[in-house]
């Protein structure tokens, strides 16, 4: 199983039946394809509606359906649409149970910094700043090194997202939790050892006894 | 009172220097022809207020491209890479700004608001300059109004007493950029009778419009 | 003509096409019987409509369908329903043009008392302060005096429902206007002089010149 | 996940000293039915947040006659004597808001702001416990959020998902409030079925609701 998708998979299991989730852009996408049948999951797009379907076919598509990406998707039966305003209340007003969201820098106490490297990349934030901080629960999917670099780092070096609102990191490699007593690594996959985690995470952390291992 | 009036009249309303609002996600519920238009008419030195600049050929991604825009107020940039090589060469002026925020600061200033107390920002450069209040022992930020001298917005289909009804995800800022302009001019995708929108579901109360014109998308 | 009507139509007289207009309970509902018939006024129910028409017929009454009063109306073609929200966005942000409202006191520099006596009547202030602090023009239709007593005053003694926020007051006895320089009489009924408005006025007023006189 | 739920199994989410919050002008877009239990159950001590009392025989006037009310936010209540005869004799204590700000402050509640400046009230005694702030040299007043433990709402047409769509002049603040407590159940005046409400149209998503009972009326 490809890394990005062990990755989906795992984050897909944190969500309970009628959950609100909010996913982000590239890699998080991809959880929507591993909720289990016997729960109803609900996605929030924040461009503006809820009950999020997937992509629709090629000549099915509608112009005024698009995905907090741009693109085309549907929506399925009891959804609802609204504007940026009710959006942005659902999301900074806590109804949303979890969000998905990509990072560049992730620290032990769990600052985000996921919207800009300084001279390099400027995208903006656009709503990720008010779904880190409105979300009950802040879930990073993402590979565990940038081209072999540490992005679990002990303090983040990057301007921030937001302060202290990540509750779990999900990688190829395992799953942290984020407390107020540390970071603590609940599971780790199969394919690795802590020691193999340890050498490319630089932020310190527990390790869990005991440790789970991730399902393939 | 005449609301429905033609492109070239739309146009003459829109000069350079002004603080324009431009709805839209991505180029969705963007008023294009009345986009078009003002790129043909090549005003310029605008401040724009949007929360994306789309891409190079398609909404305010075009105004970007053609250079017309001074003064850039938005939430997203990264999909449209002229944005940010312009940015970059200092050829515009970007101000970014949270999604959630810039939908609440256009709604404060159309609702008479003086600001709202967002902990959106807090703890990140968002904070700069801005003053920080802790109301139940949590840190929020002061943010102040949006208003503009003009909103143009998209309707899926707007009557000719301006009300409007929005299709799907089409809505996104149009319904607050609608309250915050001095002139809110709307471009009517379908144009249709007084009564054709149930009263229920009009989404921008025809009293917020100036006036509308027909779009030719 | 009743001297209530006498306020109302000359209330009427202040609107322009396409004016957004918020009446008061009591007289100033009287207000809508007087607008011009080439005009479109657009009257706004703070409860949540605007495009307000005329109460129905008895047996065409909609109990989902009332007025500020809580009155059966209609709305007429063109009619847009909102929330309470919405409905004081409107009007905190100066979307109406105008509110008409009753009066226990008044003073010269247009403070406004209109919504309690202490230890007598604390009816509430409803949409009231909202909407005198919102409206681009405050216009107060009211009957002069009360049992005898000047509503003009030097001061307000009751509680506030704004300062310093009314714009005209419209008496059986006449119009003044409050300005920067003062409170000025603009028009005088035909039936009055200004020594008998002084002598129930108990605020200072300049007397305009010419004094127009109004229509009955 | 069920929502759709007996009035008997409503009941019993709600107790003693609870704030409740129920929507409504006058009576009109007033949940009847859950009122109607609540007097029935007798609750007490309840702190209630509405803008009206409406009359002695409609609507929360029902709660108030019956004694039920300890604490009321609400912005008029000259409709209804009694409401003002025991406030005067100490029986419920009143806490007078305008209605405006009212329901702003609700929004904020539900919308997680940490509160917002207003103009209104400004130079009265609703000002009074209140910080000022200056913006652009205009006075404001810093209002706070409110929420409750339980919104009682009142839907037109309720699907078994929880969305909603309100008749008329029924919505006024059924919206604001079903975003704004911790248990929002929906009165459906009529059931209909998921997707018959156009999703466009919906005026509170299901997200907002965790319960929807039939009404009688």
């Amino acid at each position: 199983m490809d890394i990005r998708e062990r990755i989906a998979k795992r984050v897909a299991k944190e969500f309970e039946d009628g959950d609100i989730v909010n996913l982000g852009i590239g890699l998080p996408t991809l959880v929507a394809n591993y909720i289990k049948d016997d729960i109803e999951v609900i996605f929030q797009s924040e461009n503006g509606f809820v009950k999020m379907g997937p992509a629709p076919t090629e000549d099915a598509v509608d112009p005024d359906i698009v995905n907090a990406g741009g693109l085309p998707v549907t929506v399925l039966p009891g959804a609802a649409y609204f504007d940026s305003a009710v959006s942005f209340g659902i999301i900074r007003g806590g109804h949303v149970d979890a969000t998905v969201l990509g990072a560049l820098q992730v620290d032990e106490v769990g600052n985000l910094a996921n919207w800009m490297i300084p001279g390099k990349m400027v995208p903006g934030m656009g709503g990720a700043m008010d779904l880190v901080v409105g979300a009950k629960k802040v879930i990073l999917a993402m590979e565990h090194t940038a081209k072999g670099r540490p992005k679990i780092l002990r303090e983040c070096t990057l301007p921030l997202t937001a302060k202290k609102e990540v509750n779990l990191i999900v990688t190829e490699m395992g799953v942290f939790e984020i407390t107020p007593g540390g970071m603590i690594l609940r599971e780790m996959a199969s394919d690795t050892t802590v020691e193999q985690i340890q050498a490319v995470t630089e932020a310190d952390f527990i390790v869990a006894d005991p440790l789970k291992i991730m399902e393939d | 009172m005449k609301k429905f009036i033609s492109m070239d009249e739309a146009m003459d309303m829109l000069h350079d220097g002004m603080t324009v609002m431009i709805p839209g996600f991505m180029g969705v519920g963007t008023p294009e022809t009345l986009v078009d238009g003002m790129v043909k008419k090549g005003i310029k030195d605008l401040h724009i207020i949007c929360t994306d600049t789309a891409r190079p050929n398609i909404g305010i991604g075009k105004l970007i491209v053609n250079g017309q825009v001074k003064k850039l107020y938005a939430s997203h940039i990264g999909t449209n890479p002229e944005t940010g090589r312009m940015m970059n060469e200092g050829l515009i002026d970007v101000t970014l700004i949270p999604q959630g925020t810039l939908a609440e600061r256009i709604r404060a200033g159309g609702a008479g608001l003086g600001g709202f107390l967002t902990p959106t920002g807090v703890g990140t450069v968002v904070e700069e300059g801005k003053q920080k209040l802790v109301v139940d022992g949590k840190d929020y930020l002061l943010e102040l109004p949006l208003t503009a001298d003009v909103a143009l917005i998209r309707g899926s289909k707007v009557d000719r007493k301006g009300n409007i009804w929005y299709n799907a995800a089409t809505r996104n800022f149009n319904t607050v950029m609608a309250t915050a302009a001095k002139i809110v001019i709307v471009e009517a995708q379908e144009l249709v009778e007084v009564g054709e929108i149930d009263p229920n579901n009009v989404m921008t109360p025809g009293i917020f419009v100036d006036y509308v014109v027909k779009g030719d998308a």
